[in-house]
């Protein structure tokens, strides 16, 4: 333990008391799991695949908002203005720049970026204003609303940046797909096995990474500071500048949700701030369980996957339904739908082996 | 009535959720009788309170008010019957003033009792100066006072107070002690306190439990308490 | 033979917002289908509709619209209500090189070879109307529109059309989606003296402006080009708040002409529930006798053939309202413009008719998808580049 | 630096209230002082101003020869006070264990912070309830952590409001033990207390805070034999 | 001099309107969220029961106020069905309300669209119109306004001279002392979810005649009503009336002077700004200067 090079230390923190699955087993499982991810293209027809990299692209807005809401304890409601900000960025950019030398993947950087330099500006305004509680949420949501409304009368040509016409509430279409250049041609990434892999690749790092971010000294805090900001304070942590973090980490992750969503449909609207959207991340995080990844990640997938299998075959009703599970999830798990599973499943297991 | 006790609890199983703390608790208060419950910390003295108002649900066993069955009650219930509850750390409405605080005391008897609010005042007069400062803004021993004094406010005939001196200057101490006894010698109203403060202990009990483990281990009597060792050795590891 | 089904993939908002104006367009495509298919289907393949709910969300039109063209293979697509859920789905639709309806009223401008619209455009709707009112009520033109790209661009034709006509614009006002409260606007326009208000409001929040202005009594003729004919505000409101409103539709229901009786009659036998057969049900329901006709002359669903038969430019049918034809340039239709006056007991009467009205706007500008096909939605003041 | 903490003409008000009026105040570097004084004497009130978690009207608060009046409360504990609450403070959805690496991680060494933890768990005698979430605690035991919180932090100064409530005799002894051996290790304690037995036990000065105003000062004998303090705060026990 | 008091009354008449807006729309989910600390998502959905109710009474021929207080009743009725079956056990998790109300807000208004169709058709304004100084205006907008007041007045005296109103406080504070006292504590809730949703349907029969009958309807009062609870703070009747004055004022006049977006942006903005100066809403500020 002693002579544990810090690096193997900083890789042990991906398991730790602020995430759920420890172990051997858990690793198995998340191992089959992403073999299985793998292996996927190969069983399923190309509209599924794409399909799937439309849910992954969500994910990530729902894991940063993990991080700010379940381990940080501030509420936002304004996700999706940083999904905007970093969707429209890209478009803007790469409208302009094109798509070839990599300029795309340059744009993506910089939208995210963007994001969270929003994020930055709007956090310190916020936390070190002392906003918290309801009030941050209602602040985050206002910002969205107010970029919604703004974004939805550019329809003229006046609201033009370069090339790129912001083109109101119809949306700004036309932006390239991601491209990466390659000796042999570039590889666009329309939603197909490239982008699907890339997602997958850029999900699990993240996943992977924000599980040492919460069990690092920095997640430590940033719980504490959920539970009692003021004993936090008092054991010596900045606790704005903690989270101030938390949401500029967070609202980056809703960033490239924005611009993996713009580059999959070329296509962003400011429907995609407006109030039903900013609601949607957060009910994925609630009914997954907010106060882990791993919950968050598995939980919104799955609401993500019920309710697009709703409205396929529930034509009229894939509404009332859905607000069905919600509320049903909400009161029958209170911990989350997928803590609710895994607990199911471990009590199936026990009576089996007790038998 | 020696043969109906005001309160008979036997038996009683209590907890949170999964984790059983109260295992079999036997204990009685007579009508008219001053009783403490000591122990040490984390022995189920608090459980065992908020088991016998309600607000946890026993597991098993029983409890009696004068002959009547009310574990089977909700908390407002027994309250209504004249019980009134006041919690380990204060939990005054801190968002209310201290006056409101009071008025809401007035439910355990469901309506307005006369004179019983400057009869309070008269008790803990820092209630009266400070009538409309938000309750949550009070110091902590100025709260304890509040939370005494609303219970007091609906004119129970039996009180549960946990740890009632905690956090209490040492003449208003005296003073809580002096008022519980009153009460007790001119209106018979019935006391069972958790307490850690010997002091206390000796200048208001009539008859004392021991708990440990979730169990009443010892019963001591009046006697018993004037012994400051004997006492001591009951509260220590 | 080949009798595999033909395949029409069916993306409407069947809850949420739009789902007032968009329920009947579904009935009215399911309607066409069953007469087609008892009829013998096309060419004798039958036509089979595959259905989804995008419940007035455009990413639901994103998902789907891959859905229907990669996984259920449709052979056309009949999709969208607002123009941004158009916008969503035309990416998708490009780059699966598919074909797509937009069977609805709107802005226009769009220059796509991939879509077909048969909703009518500015200016036919208001080349008609606009001269008809400065002509009847006085040259001072009032506008309040929704503040997104219908409403502006919209609002922009009236402009146009107005000054064209000698009239004056007295006033011009945006109103944000979701705004139902209008006391203000309403006294901006008794300020304004205007002798007719142009309203160009959208959703059913912003319908609220009839029964506001009624109320407080202002009492001015109104004309547009989208309310009445969508959204049935005369059926909604009671009367006479929608009192002398004229409207340019290519149909609604109140139309009196045998096509139009017989319509309305197999559509209310059909779904007995419906409110309201509106411009947008019309125009699905002729959209579906458009394709039969395209897909049987190319004989073929392919798209590059059936875009030789549009090239002709002698598609037409018989919709309810009348003559409808696809202009080869455009790829848009051209219509009967029925003028619709709102009398003070929410009757309907119909004081002019226009036959023949064509998309001219886009064809001139220089949309030309028998030669190019940008793939791109133009606007009066930002038309296609000339080459 | 003789003086680890002093205060000079410090004032605070909430409302019409005047909470501490013109407080003088010093503290010894390496001494055991006592604050006593009626209930709303303005004692937690003084602690918080000391904390930074209340700003002052008016006056000067000094840690060891630096003005901190206006430091930020997370900057006064980096240099050294620590506190612990009179209604427990701790992280209720997390483990205690969890509760102790919060705020030992800060300045140990995480090789380290393990066996450190296990010491001080220890010595809380909350070995066994580790595990537990520590809003499941009994109230005591949410003292004992929450003290455990405020040393773990090895502060130059240590602040205790009301350390012993809830404590029973011995505990409340075995704890007053403790502090003196901190304090042996170079700590110094500016404790709240109402129980005398504990003041007698470990203070070596006493001040008596009434009405917001310095009463009396001096050793905990000179203090209980005077009346007018018997008559404000003590009553007849102990007097 | 005519001229001037005309654009006086224009202005207070623009004002009023606003105000009565804000207040009516705020008040039932202040209630909710005030007293219970619930965020209540499906506020808009009480709204639109209201409106739907009294509008089917009053076509059945029921006189228009009876209609409304009729609306308003039904609306309180199913708050206390939908607390009862669901709120009621999320109480120690209020973030967890917004998921359900997010949930049951769906169910009822797709659910209606199923049941009624998607729309109702109105029973028109009553009351005519009024003329000053070349503008005409609505009498029932007035009538809207009055409304406002009332609706403030009865509740300031229902929370601060009635037994009820004690005790809904202390039992939102801390509530399983409240039960210890004697509080029946479940039937707090009820009784306080159901004024919350009867003042939602209040102010949807109110304004269910001059509105569009919908199921979505309820979605045009949310942010108006959000804003003015949240700027108000968490004690409904030290914020709500004087936040409502406020936003009212600001509204009123950007939308005179810049249209109707500038309103909507500017409602938005003024909030940012008053919770940042404010950071605990205006009762907030208030309740702490009173220390
Ligand atoms: N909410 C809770 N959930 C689970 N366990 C709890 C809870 N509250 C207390 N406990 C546990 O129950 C046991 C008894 O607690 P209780 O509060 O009754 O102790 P106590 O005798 O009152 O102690 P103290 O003197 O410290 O107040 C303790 O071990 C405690 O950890
Ligand atoms: N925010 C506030 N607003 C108004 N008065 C306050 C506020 N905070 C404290 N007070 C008052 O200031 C006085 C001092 O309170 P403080 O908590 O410092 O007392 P204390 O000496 O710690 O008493 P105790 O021994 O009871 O804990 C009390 O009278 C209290 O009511
Ligand atoms: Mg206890
Ligand atoms: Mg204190």
């Amino acid at each position: 333990m002693d002579n544990a090079s810090p690096l193997r230390r900083t890789l042990a923190l991906i398991q730790g008391p602020q995430t759920l699955g420890r172990g051997r087993r858990f690793w198995a499982g998340f191992a089959v799991v992403l073999a299985l991810a793998c292996a996927y293209p190969m069983f399923a027809d190309s509209y599924d695949v794409g399909n799937n990299v439309y849910f992954f692209n969500w994910l990530f807005m729902a894991l940063g908002l993990s991080l700010i809401w379940g381990y940080g304890g501030s509420l936002s409601f304004g996700q999706t203005a940083f999904f905007g900000v970093a969707a429209y960025c890209y478009g803007v950019l790469t409208i302009n720049l094109g798509d070839a030398y990599g300029l795309t993947l340059f744009s993506l950087v910089l939208a995210v970026a963007c994001s969270a330099l929003f994020a930055a500006v709007l956090g310190y305004f916020m936390f070190y204003g002392r906003i918290n509680g309801v009030f941050l949420g209602i602040v985050s949501l206002s910002v969205t609303l107010v970029l919604e409304r703004f974004m939805a009368q550019t329809a003229g040509p006046e609201w033009a940046i370069g090339a790129a016409r912001l083109n109101g509430f119809n949306g700004m279409g036309g932006m390239p797909s991601l491209t990466i250049p390659w000796p042999g041609g570039p590889i666009v990434l329309y939603p197909d096995l490239p982008l699907y892999y890339l997602t997958l690749a850029l999900l699990v790092v993240i996943y992977l990474g924000l599980r040492i971010l919460v069990n690092s000294r920095f997640g430590n805090v940033l719980v504490a500071i959920r539970e009692n900001p003021l004993r936090a304070e008092m054991l010596g942590y900045d606790i704005r500048r903690y989270q101030l973090m938390a949401f500029v980490i967070g609202s980056a992750l809703a960033g490239l949700s924005g611009v993996l969503y713009t580059s999959w449909g070329n296509y962003i609207t400011p429907a995609s701030m407006g109030m039903t959207a900013a609601a949607l991340p957060i009910v994925w995080v609630a009914v997954g369980g907010r106060g882990d990844l791993t919950t968050t990640l598995v939980g919104t997938l799955l609401v993500l996957i019920v309710f697009q299998m709703l409205t396929i075959h529930g034509s009229q009703y894939a509404l009332v339904v859905m607000g069905a599970l919600l509320v049903v999830t909400v009161l029958v798990a209170p911990r989350g739908i997928v803590m609710a599973l895994v607990e199911g499943a471990m009590r199936l297991t026990r009576r089996k082996e007790a038998r | 009535m020696p043969d109906t006790p005001l309160l008979q609890v036997t038996g009683l199983n209590g907890g949170y959720g999964g984790k059983p703390v109260l295992q079999g608790v036997d204990f009685h208060v007579n009508e008219g009788e001053i009783v403490a419950i000591i122990g040490r910390n984390g022995v189920g003295k608090s459980t065992l309170m908020k088991t016998l108002i309600g607000l946890l649900p026993n597991q098993r066993g029983t409890v009696h008010l004068r002959g009547q069955q009310i574990d089977n009650l909700s908390a407002h219930r027994r309250a209504r019957l004249g019980i009134g509850y006041v919690p380990q750390g204060r939990d005054v409405f801190p968002r209310m003033t201290v006056l409101e605080n009071l008025l809401v005391g007035q439910s355990i008897s469901g309506r307005k009792i006369d004179g019983m609010l400057e009869q309070v005042h008269g008790h803990f007069p820092i209630l009266q100066e400070r009538a409309s400062q938000r309750a949550g803004t009070l110091s902590g021993g100025q709260q304890q006072q509040l939370a005494i004094g609303r219970v007091l406010m609906g004119g129970p005939s039996m009180v549960l107070l946990d740890e009632p001196s905690e956090g209490i200057q040492p003449n208003i101490v005296q003073g809580i002690a002096r008022i519980m006894v009153d009460l007790n010698a001119r209106t018979g109203l019935g006391v069972v306190f958790v307490e850690q403060n010997l002091d206390m202990i000796r200048a208001m009990a009539q008859r004392c439990y021991v708990m440990d483990k979730g169990r009443i281990t010892a019963s001591l009597t009046r006697a018993d308490l004037d012994d400051q060792d004997r006492l001591r050795s009951y509260l220590s590891v | 033979q080949d009798t595999t089904p033909i395949k029409l993939g069916v993306l409407e908002d069947q809850s949420g917002d739009f789902a007032l104006a968009t329920i009947g367009k579904v009935h009215a495509i399911q309607l066409a289908a069953e007469e087609i298919n008892a009829a013998g289907g096309i060419d004798g393949r039958p036509l089979e509709l595959v259905e989804y709910d995008t419940q007035s969300d455009n990413t639901r039109f994103q998902e789907f619209m891959r859905r229907v063209l990669q996984r259920d293979k449709v052979d056309a697509v009949f999709a969208g209500f607002s123009s941004a859920s158009r916008e969503a789905y035309r990416p998708i639709v490009n780059q699966f090189d598919g074909l797509a309806f937009y069977n609805n009223q709107y802005e226009g401008g769009v220059c796509d070879a991939n879509m077909i619209v048969t909703g009518a455009v500015p200016e036919q709707q208001f080349s008609t109307l606009l001269p008809y009112m400065i002509e009847k009520f006085g040259p001072n033109v009032y506008t309040i529109a929704a503040d997104y790209n219908f409403g502006q661009i919209s609002a922009e034709w009236v402009r146009k059309i107005v000054e064209e006509n000698g009239g004056k614009m007295v006033g011009e006002e945006f109103i944000p989606l979701g705004v139902s409260q209008f006391s203000q606007t309403i006294q901006n326009i008794q300020g304004a003296k205007p002798d007719f208000v142009v309203t160009l409001l959208v959703g059913t929040a912003q319908a609220s402006y009839y029964e506001q202005a009624g109320a407080a009594n202002v009492n001015l003729p109104m004309a547009s080009s989208v309310n009445v004919g969508q959204g049935y505000e005369h059926k909604r409101f009671k009367a006479p708040s929608l009192k002398d409103m004229y409207v340019t539709v290519n149909y609604i229901e109140e139309l009196d002409t045998p096509a139009s009786k017989e319509f309305v009659e197999k559509f209310h036998a059909k779904f007995p529930n419906e409110p309201y057969i509106n411009q947008e049900a019309s125009n699905s329901y002729a959209a579906v006798y458009l394709y039969k006709q395209l897909v049987e002359r190319a004989k073929s669903t392919d798209l590059a053939e059936i875009r030789k038969v549009i090239a002709a430019g002698d598609v037409c049918v018989e919709g309810p309202g009348g003559q409808m034809c696809i202009d080869p340039k455009s790829q848009h239709v051209s219509h009967t413009i029925h003028l619709a006056h709102v009398t003070a007991d929410h009757s309907i009467e119909f004081p002019q008719k226009w036959d023949g009205i064509k998309p001219y706007w886009l064809g001139d500008a220089g949309c030309d998808l028998t030669k190019d096909d940008p793939s791109a939605q133009y606007t009066p003041s930002n038309p296609p580049p000339k080459s | 630096m003789t003086h680890i903490l002093e205060t000079r003409q410090l004032n605070k008000r909430f409302g019409g209230l005047h909470v501490t009026g013109n407080v003088d105040f010093a503290l010894d570097a390496g001494e055991m002082h006592c604050l006593i004084g009626p209930n709303g004497a303005g004692k937690s009130t003084f602690f918080r101003l000391i904390l930074g978690e209340h700003l002052p009207d008016s006056g000067q608060i000094l840690f060891q020869d630096q003005d901190i009046t206006r430091a930020k409360p997370f900057q006064r504990i980096r240099q050294g006070i620590s506190v612990k609450f009179q209604v427990p403070g701790i992280f209720k959805e997390l483990s205690v264990r969890q509760n102790l690496v919060i705020a030992l991680q800060h300045h140990v060494d995480p090789r380290l912070l393990a066996e450190e933890i296990d010491r001080l768990l220890e010595f809380l005698n909350l070995s066994h309830a580790q595990a537990q979430l520590a809003g499941n605690l009994s109230h005591g035991q949410k003292q004992w952590l929450e003290i455990g919180m405020a040393i773990g932090l090895k502060p130059r100064l240590l602040l205790l409001d009301e350390p012993t409530a809830g404590m029973t005799p011995d505990e409340t002894h075995a704890t007053g033990e403790m502090l003196k051996q901190l304090n042996a290790e170079g700590m110094t304690l500016l404790a709240v207390e109402h129980d005398m037995a504990f003041v007698r036990q470990i203070a070596q000065r006493v001040t008596v805070l009434h009405l917001g105003k310095v009463f009396a000062q001096g050793s905990i004998d000179q203090i209980t034999a005077d009346p007018r303090v018997a008559k404000i705060y003590l009553g007849e026990v102990d007097a | 001099m005519v001229d001037s008091l005309n654009l006086v009354f224009s202005f207070l008449y623009q004002f009023g309107d606003a105000f009565a807006f804000l207040v009516l729309s705020a008040c039932g989910l202040a209630v909710i969220f005030g007293m219970m600390g619930v965020i209540n998502l499906a506020h808009g959905e009480f709204i639109m029961c209201g409106a739907y109710v009294s509008t089917r009474a009053a076509h059945a021929g029921v006189p228009m106020p009876l209609a409304i207080l009729l609306g308003a009743a039904c609306a309180g009725i199913a708050g206390m069905i939908v607390e009862l079956l669901v709120i009621r056990r999320l109480y120690q998790r209020p973030l967890d309300t917004i998921v359900a109300t997010w949930g049951i807000s769906m169910i009822v208004t797709q659910g209606m669209l199923i049941l009624l169709g998607p729309s109702m058709q109105g029973v028109g304004t009553p009351f005519g119109s009024f003329v000053v100084g070349g503008y005409s205006y609505s009498v029932y907008r007035i009538i809207l306004m009055l409304s406002a007041v009332a609706t403030l007045a009865v509740l300031w005296l229902m929370f601060t001279r009635t037994r009820f109103g004690l005790l809904s406080r202390a039992t939102i504070q801390v509530p399983h002392v409240a039960e210890a006292l004697g509080v029946n504590t479940n039937l707090v809730y009820s009784v306080t979810f159901g004024l919350g949703a009867a003042l939602a349907g209040l102010a949807g029969g109110l304004y269910a005649p001059t509105m569009t009958l919908v199921p979505t309807m309820g979605a045009s009062f949310m942010v108006e009503a959000f804003v003015t609870v949240v700027v108000g703070g968490a004690d409904i009747f030290l914020g709500t009336a004087p936040a409502a004055l406020i936003l009212a004022v600001i509204k009123a006049g950007l939308t005179s002077w810049q249209g109707q977006l500038a309103g909507q942006i500017g409602l938005l903005i003024a909030v940012i700004i008053v919770i940042r100066i404010l950071p605990r809403g205006i009762s907030g500020k208030i309740l702490r200067e009173r220390g």
